[in-house]
């Protein structure tokens, strides 16, 4: 047990011992210097283990003989020992970041960085607050002549507008330090007490409090510090960006208990426009480091919001929120800050050099997405917990600012991750240089987080360990990444297979019937990935992530275990979006769009009323009496993940430029996801009706998405693209079905949904097989592909057949049974626009089969051959599934018919194969054997009774007595519909696309105008200064 | 004879189609057509009925005399109180009318044409130009003798003939089918050497499979 | 008091003034100084009280009633402390400029407005 | 009832209503004949027609996809036809009328047109996908009126029981949906022209644009197919909508009449107007005759 004010005494005493010592060589000083930081942290790291674990009670430790108020006195509990850990260790691994520059300097850089870490540790530790003004001034000098260490005239000039603000804040607390002497003859923290003050006296507490909030880097009193981050190197900007700051707030915590409650108010605020804004403007910013300071600045900004707005609740949460974000932060901000210096590129653009570099890549994604606050890492548990309070405390524009801010977070982030991933491939690609000192520190954070995760879900909040599943099946599979990918592809076959009788006792057979959709489906889809050649780096462990994930949804019992499989959900489809040749711009659409619906479904969660049984989710929501606002929330995110019209535009994107094996899970499977948590909101929506009939709009909208779905897809020459808006067109009907809400409707909706699994996964698989022997998915460069592979199109035609609901097949019942509830629940005119819809689905559905493989096949398709036997497998087992429903729906219809008479009374009689309802009826299996006789004969007697028939070949048409010239231009394929575009007029045009496309314009162009702020000048930062000064003073009506 | 030779013999049947480039031979067929033969007599005469009032034009005006076919079509003389009809693919008509002179160019669609039609199918040939090349028998761009292209079932003299004579014409090709003698279809398939070797020698940028199918 | 105080903030003020609308960067310098000694000169200014002797014990001060006859010593304290921080900071300040001119030759901060946005 | 008496009465009441389709064909071209001022060809036209195409002696296929199309078609119009009660009462015209209701009968009309597009779509001529995407979005368009119309009966009658409808029709002709619910009939008739494909809405086979369209690759038997279907397609939907919209019938002879009426209003709008573009059509149905099928729902429903 070493006394604490060693970690002072120590790092001074060798600050100023190294001249000396560096006499007798650099190594020498060298490794005092490295002995004395790690020696900091071993002390601090023993009292924060005895303080915390071992229950010490908390240091004081007196100077000078004298207990406070006579003399300085310092402080150690646990809260200054967690910051000095973070910071000590921080500060060791900057170091050794730095260690290569240490090498080469001046020894005086050693020496600053020493007096900086004595500067950083007095600062937290001290409860004098003339103390703290020196200690925050060592170090402030110390950290400006680091700055010199690189002397370029960026570094120089970003440096000297530090000092000037410096000064000016440190001037203010000076003067606020010294009218609270002259106010309460006191000088030390603890006996500062806010009665003592006259009116006037509020001054001095405001001249304190300012000026330490301005050394927060508060909104728009902050160019300063975004000129620092960009130009000083990258080891220093990390020690400036995480241990100053995580100091500096430490001082805000200090002083918080004098500070009134309004002035605690203003601040509250300030610090969440701090975070909006300069989140919105990181979305204008190309420069890798200034967006961090960007970010950086808002995150400190979020970090003051969340500590004044959560200090009335229990010590616990309140550390889990104001410590998540803390530790999630800085850690990330660290890890990100040396990465830059690792990369040295200044453009985002130039970062796809990461893409060939597997071990720094995986790093900044964790260090990004702990960034951004998903899960499974520190920020995610501290925004849920503080946007929970925030609601409970009804300051609904404060979360709505944050989560905003977040969401411009998100995008910039990401922009940046995905342009790492998928950049331009035109600029040319040097290895990095992956020095061990630097990977070493960055490597440690990463893990740190990571490690941080581990602890949150385990001992707060004590999850089932399902629920890490996601988690470790990335890992795992990373682990084994050497293996060929049909290996790892069959072992994920069987993990799921094994997921599934692991979760298989389920409590409903609502649950089944999506497990059966979201297990057993990816199961049947995995085969379609066992046709990947080569290794397929981490793509087994997403998939495995997003299959469990979505088991996880079935299993899930809390709000919190929901929205942490949701978000989980969202991270492995994005990131398997991402894998994608040219889908940099599609998995941002959808991460922005899965984001913001996260986030309105996080405020939706929040505001829904505690579940009072201990069941799963979708189960015990029905004893819950969800708020409007909550339903509202709650199904737009829902609709989101399912393409609803109106948030639709990712879904196109997203589909058609994920891998094409993997299309088949996005489309198929993860819009089942909305579906089912729609479904969840409908089962609380029935049994507690508010009077506001939310369900009748949402039914609109989704009839409304097939219509335009219909359309959209009839329009496109990309196949996947049209399958895409094909899907949203079908999972319209299905959002419409359940907003029905009667028995009627939820029957179909699930029959719906279970036979859109199936022939989307099957056409999604046929198309990769396409794709995968041509090579492209523009559909008019294909065609005639059926003498070349007739499985497939055998494949595709049952398909369509079922998708467009023509009897025999089982995609009538969907129709049978959604216009049968349409009319039952008395909703004619959607009835009529579905009709409308399902009529346009031919268009799109003769157009997919027909441009591929009708018409004319093209000379470079002569020689390919039938797709993979790994394609042919899944569309076949999907066909015997849908031949198999149509021959015998009651397969279907009758268990689907007891999972809806839990909620509704029956409205239909099942009577052998006849289904009826109340106002028709429908024998499956009656109409297959009726078609297949009306079928058979005719080809029986066409095959007797034809003459000498000749196989011809394809050009032997008749082309108004000449030759066709080429198969390209013999092929009707492009723009096939543009008569129909022509006859929809203005109606034709992607306005929502256009919408959506404005709003990016404009937050752009408001982002840009608002940066214009920031001119770079000094004088104009002194100026926002003062103003901001003057205007919070007059704000917090002092 | 073992399958070797079998194989030879196919091969042989098969058309060369050397007048298409290389990789354009795989999207023609390349099989020679055959002869079919009749069935049954009474069969076949039933068919025939049929076939002689149920006479489907080609819609393709070939020459000048195709001016005549549009009087025969509307209400003056009517031709659907026959069974006349237009029809505006070959795959789908049973008779060919030829109206008029045939150009070089013209010959080439007319071999196409007549190629695609499905047996059993007619020629009528309008006009002198037809029989004899008429006022442009010494014309460097025109045929003069149609049936040596290919097979014609009836000829209607005269330059232009008349709706009237058009409509004797049909009649006459009606008798003939009815008797079972148009056989022009399975004409040209025996023929099919000669009737190619004539073609050739006036067409010649051939720019098409030897067979039409 | 009162009047030093007063002196104080009108430095201060200047100071400010200097720093906002000077373009040299040594100017900013001195108006920085100026602010700093302005501050100063109030944080003296508060510790006095009128008719009150120096804070140190020595035979006219009755050790008894010490606090009472003497002039609070903490503001007098705090401002050599601030003194040296001052000037410390002002002497970085000045290589920074020197660095800056030796790099650049130029003195004005609208040179030094590169790194913006 | 014995399954194979069933399927005798099915041969025997698709043998007549095919007659009866093909005959009334030719009656439409005799028609046509005498408004164009020509005698025009026997009535029998179609049958000889038929037999002739048969009776090629040789065809020529583009592949298997081409080869079923003809056999989709008329699968579709047996099938159509098939699952209609044709008249009221009939046990022999009753078909398989039990296997669904009118959304069966609406959607197996697909079933014949989707067999029928991709097979002229493998044939690999460039005028049959013209076509097809014609007729499709043609389609589309008409079934609009026409599904608003058949909600406003389902609304009407409560029922999408094609045998229920016929008989809540039947005492006096005013039960008929024509005088009960007249404006989904105007609707509904107004999509039939579209169904029909006469024009001006026969953009679909439009012989002197696109030579008629999807079929121009078939021939021989294949076409003979689809003449065959012609017929009978063109019969059943004229049954559907006597029983829709006029009543149905109790006999034959009335089912005859019926559907000869209503055939007559559509040639004779046929027999008089020239043909819109592709564009045009899909404009005017999606205009005034989906306005009045939306105005029959809001007159059933609310009024």
């Amino acid at each position: 047990m070493v006394n604490p004010i060693y970690i002072l005494t120590l790092s001074l005493a060798a600050g100023f011992l190294l001249t000396l010592i560096d006499k007798s060589g650099r190594k020498l000083s060298l490794t005092v210097f490295y002995g004395i930081l790690s020696l900091n942290v071993f002390i601090i790291g023993e009292w924060f283990y005895r303080l915390t674990f071992l229950n010490t009670p908390t240091v004081i430790i007196n100077t000078a003989g004298f207990s406070a108020p006579l003399s300085i006195n310092l402080q150690l509990g646990m809260q200054e020992a967690f910051v000095l850990l973070f910071a000590n260790l921080t500060a060791l691994l900057s170091a050794v970041y730095l260690f290569k520059k240490f090498k080469e300097t001046h020894i005086s850089g050693l020496i600053l960085y020493l007096i900086m870490i004595v500067g950083v540790n007095g600062l937290v530790m001290t409860r004098d607050l003339f103390n703290m003004f020196v200690f925050s001034e060592i170090l402030s000098i110390s950290t400006y002549a680091l700055i010199t260490l690189t002397e370029t005239k960026k570094s120089l000039s970003a440096g000297f507008k530090y000092m000037i603000a410096g000064g000016i804040a440190s001037t203010f607390f000076l003067l606020g330090v010294t009218f609270i002497y002259y106010f309460t003859g006191n000088l030390n923290l603890d006996f500062i007490h806010l009665g003592n003050f006259s009116n006037l006296g509020f001054i001095s507490i405001f001249l304190l409090a300012i000026a330490v909030f301005i050394e927060l880097k508060p909104f728009p009193a902050n160019g300063w510090a975004l000129d620092v981050y960009e130009a000083v190197d990258s080891g220093i900007v990390s020690v400036i960006a995480v241990v100053n700051s995580a100091a500096i707030f430490f001082v805000f915590y200090k002083i918080m208990p004098i500070l009134p409650q309004n002035f605690l108010n203003v601040f509250g605020i300030a610090g969440v426009i701090t975070f909006f804004f300069s989140n919105l403007m990181g979305l204008k910013q190309k420069n890798a480091k200034r967006l961090l300071g960007y970010s950086s600045i808002g995150q400190i900004g979020l970090l003051v919001a969340s500590l004044i707005f959560t200090m009335h609740l229990p010590r616990s949460l309140m550390y889990l929120i104001v410590g998540g974000f803390f530790f999630n932060h800085l850690i990330a901000k660290a890890g990100l800050f040396w990465i830059t210096g690792i990369v040295k590129k200044e453009n985002l653009k130039d970062w796809n050099v990461l893409k060939n570099n597997k071990p720094l890549l995986v790093l900044f994604g964790i260090l990004l997405f702990a960034l951004a606050g998903f899960p499974p890492f520190a920020g995610f548990w501290a925004k849920w917990e503080f946007v929970k309070m925030l609601v409970h405390g009804k300051m609904f524009f404060v979360v709505g600012t944050i989560l905003l801010g977040s969401l411009f977070e998100v995008i910039f982030l990401f922009r940046w991750f995905t342009l790492s991933i998928k950049g331009d491939e035109k600029t040319e690609h040097k290895n990095i240089s992956l020095e061990l000192s630097k990977m070493f520190p960055t490597t440690i954070f990463a893990g740190i987080t990571i490690l941080i995760s581990v602890l949150i879900m385990k001992f707060f909040y004590d999850f089932n360990w399902l629920h890490a599943l996601p988690v470790l099946a990335v890992l795992i599979i990373n682990v084994i990444d050497f293996l060929p990918s049909k290996i790892k592809g069959i072992l994920s076959l069987a993990a799921v297979l094994t997921y599934g009788y692991l979760i298989y006792p389920l409590e409903s057979n609502i649950q089944l019937f999506f497990g059966i959709i979201f297990i057993i489906g990816s199961a049947i889809n995995i085969i379609g990935t066992l046709n990947r050649k080569g290794k397929s780096e981490g793509f087994y462990g997403l998939l495995l992530m997003m299959i469990f994930s979505f088991g996880n949804l079935l299993v899930a019992i809390t709000y919190l275990e929901f929205f942490l499989s949701w978000e989980f959900m969202t991270i492995s489809s994005f990131l398997l979006i991402l894998r994608g040749k040219k889908a940099q711009k599609a998995s941002m659409l959808y991460l922005i769009f899965s984001t913001a619906g996260a986030y309105l479904m996080m405020v939706g969660f929040s505001l829904a009323p505690d579940l009072v049984s201990n069941s799963v989710l979708i189960l015990s929501i029905s004893n819950v009496s969800l708020p409007i606002a909550a339903t509202i929330l709650l199904s737009i995110g829902f609709m989101i993940k399912s393409g609803s019209l109106g948030v639709h535009i990712w879904l196109p994107e997203a589909h058609a430029e994920a891998e094409s094996d993997v299309s088949p899970f996005i489309s198929a499977i993860l819009l089942k996801a909305g579906v089912f948590g729609l479904l969840m909101v409908g089962i609380s929506y029935i049994k507690h009706t508010p009077s506001f009939d939310i369900f009748y709009w949402i039914g609109w909208i989704g009839v409304l998405t097939a219509i335009v779905g219909a359309f959209l897809a009839s329009f496109q020459e990309d196949a996947k693209r049209l399958l895409a808006y094909s899907s949203m067109s079908q999972v319209g009907y299905i959002v419409a079905s359940i907003a029905i809400l009667s028995h009627l409707g939820w029957l179909s909706a699930m029959y719906l949904s279970f036979n859109h699994m199936m022939f989307k996964s099957a056409l999604f698989i046929a198309i990769a097989g396409v794709y995968y022997r041509t090579h492209t998915r523009t559909m008019y460069e294909m065609g005639g592909l059926i003498k070349k592979m007739p499985l497939s199109f055998i494949s595709v035609l049952i398909m369509i057949i079922a998708v467009s609901g023509v009897p025999p097949l089982s995609g009538f019942g969907a129709k049978w049974l959604i216009y049968s509830s349409f009319i039952e629940k008395g909703w004619y005119l959607q009835a009529g626009v579905l009709f409308f819809a399902s009529g346009v689905s031919f268009l799109y559905l003769y157009r997919i089969i027909h441009t591929i493989f009708l018409g004319q096949l093209k000379y470079e398709h002569q020689n390919v051959k039938e797709a993979p036997i790994w394609f042919i497998i899944p569309q076949y087992i999907f066909i015997i599934g849908i031949m198999a429903i149509s021959m015998f729906p009651n397969l279907i219809i009758q268990p689907l018919n007891s999972i809806a008479m839990r909620y509704f009374n029956s409205s239909i009689i099942i009577d052998g194969y006849t289904i009826s309802s109340s106002l028709g009826y429908w024998n499956g299996n009656l109409v297959m054997y009726v078609t297949m006789g009306v079928f058979v004969v005719p080809l029986i007697f066409l095959m007797l009774f034809n003459g000498r028939m000749q196989k011809v070949k394809q050009f032997n048409i008749v082309y108004a007595a000449e030759r066709p010239e080429s198969p390209q231009t013999t092929h009707v394929a492009h723009n096939m519909y543009a008569h129909y575009r022509k006859a929809l007029g203005g109606w034709g045009k992607p306005r929502i696309w256009d919408f959506w496309h404005e709003v990016s314009e404009w937050s752009h162009s408001l982002a840009d105008s608002i940066r214009q702020l920031y001119t770079g000048n000094g004088q104009t930062y002194i100026l926002h200064i003062i103003m901001y000064v003057i205007v919070i003073y007059f704000i917090s009506g002092v | 004879m073992d399958k070797k030779d079998i194989k030879e013999i196919e091969k042989q049947m098969k058309l060369a189609n050397e007048g298409l480039p290389e990789k354009e031979r795989i999207l023609f067929s390349d099989v020679r057509p055959t002869t079919v033969a009749p069935l049954n007599k009474y069969l076949e005469n039933f068919l025939n009925w049929a076939r002689a009032r149920s006479l489907w034009i080609i819609g393709y005006g070939t020459g000048c005399g195709a001016m005549e076919l549009r009087p025969l079509m509307t209400s003056r003389f009517d031709m659907s109180r026959f069974g006349i009809a237009p029809r505006p693919t070959p795959r789908q008509s049973s008779v060919f009318v030829i109206g008029g002179y045939a150009s070089i160019k013209t010959i080439k669609r007319i071999v196409r044409s007549y190629e695609q039609m499905q047996g059993p199918k007619f020629v009528i040939a309008l006009g002198s130009c037809t029989i004899n090349g008429g006022m442009y028998y010494d014309s460097y761009n025109t045929i003069n003798r149609l049936d040596y292209y290919i097979p014609v079932d009836i000829y209607i003299a005269g330059c232009m003939p008349r709706p009237e004579a058009l409509i004797a014409g049909f009649n006459k090709l009606k008798e003939k089918i009815q008797t079972g003698e148009c056989e022009g279809m399975n004409k040209y398939a025996e023929n099919f050497d000669w009737y190619k070797k004539n073609q050739k020698q006036i067409i010649k940028d051939w720019n098409m499979p030897d067979y039409n199918w | 008091m009162i009047f030093s105080l007063i002196l104080g903030f009108l430095l201060l003020i200047i100071g400010l003034y200097g720093m906002l609308t000077q373009k040299n960067l040594i100017k900013i310098v001195i108006g920085f100084s100026i602010v700093d000694t302005g501050t100063h000169i109030i944080i003296v200014s508060i510790g006095y009280l009128s008719g009150k002797t120096a804070p140190i014990l020595d035979s006219t001060v009755d050790l008894a009633n010490a606090a009472k006859q003497v002039v609070d010593p903490i503001p007098s304290a705090l401002v050599l402390t601030a003194i040296v921080i001052g000037l410390a900071v002002t002497a970085l300040m000045l290589s920074f400029v020197i660095k800056l001119y030796q790099k650049n030759k130029s003195l004005s901060i609208d040179d030094y407005q590169e790194l913006k946005w | 009832m014995n399954i194979w008496i069933k399927i005798l009465y099915a041969v025997i009441s698709v043998l007549v209503v095919t007659i009866y389709g093909l005959t009334l064909g030719g009656i439409v071209r005799k028609i046509y004949a005498r408004v164009h001022g020509r005698y025009g060809p026997s009535v029998w036209q179609p049958f000889l027609d038929i037999i002739k195409t048969h009776g090629k002696r040789v065809s020529i296929s583009h592949g298997y996809m081409f080869y079923l199309g003809p056999i989709f078609r008329l699968a579709g119009g047996l099938g159509t036809y098939l699952f209609i009660p044709v008249i009221f009462g009939s046990v022999v015209f009753s078909n398989f009328s039990i296997a669904g209701d009118l959304l069966l009968v609406m959607y197996f009309i697909f079933f014949g047109q989707l067999g029928m597009a991709l097979g002229a779509g493998e044939g690999g001529h460039p005028y049959s996908p013209l076509g097809i995407a014609r007729g499709l979005s043609q389609m589309t368009a008409f079934e609009v009126p026409f599904s608003l119309a058949v909600i406003a009966i389902a609304i009407q009658y409560n029922t999408f029981n094609l045998t229920t409808i016929v008989a809540a029709q039947q005492g006096s002709i005013l039960n008929w949906t024509l005088f009960t619910n007249p404006l989904a009939v105007v609707a509904a008739m107004i999509s039939l022209l579209g169904m029909n494909m006469h024009p001006p809405f026969s953009i679909v086979l439009a012989p002197q644009e696109i030579p008629i369209g999807p079929p121009i690759e078939m021939n021989s038997s294949f076409l003979a197919t689809l003449q065959t279907n012609r017929g009978l397609f063109t019969a059943a939907k004229l049954i559907l909508f006597m029983n829709l919209f006029f009543g149905g019938a109790t006999n034959l002879p009335i089912m005859i009449i019926k559907t000869f009426l209503i055939y007559m209003f559509s040639v004779f709008v046929g027999a008089s107007f020239p043909r819109f573009r592709p564009e045009q059509s899909m404009r005017f149905f999606l205009k005034w005759p989906t306005l009045i099928g939306v105005a029959s729902i809001i007159f059933i429903a609310y009024f």
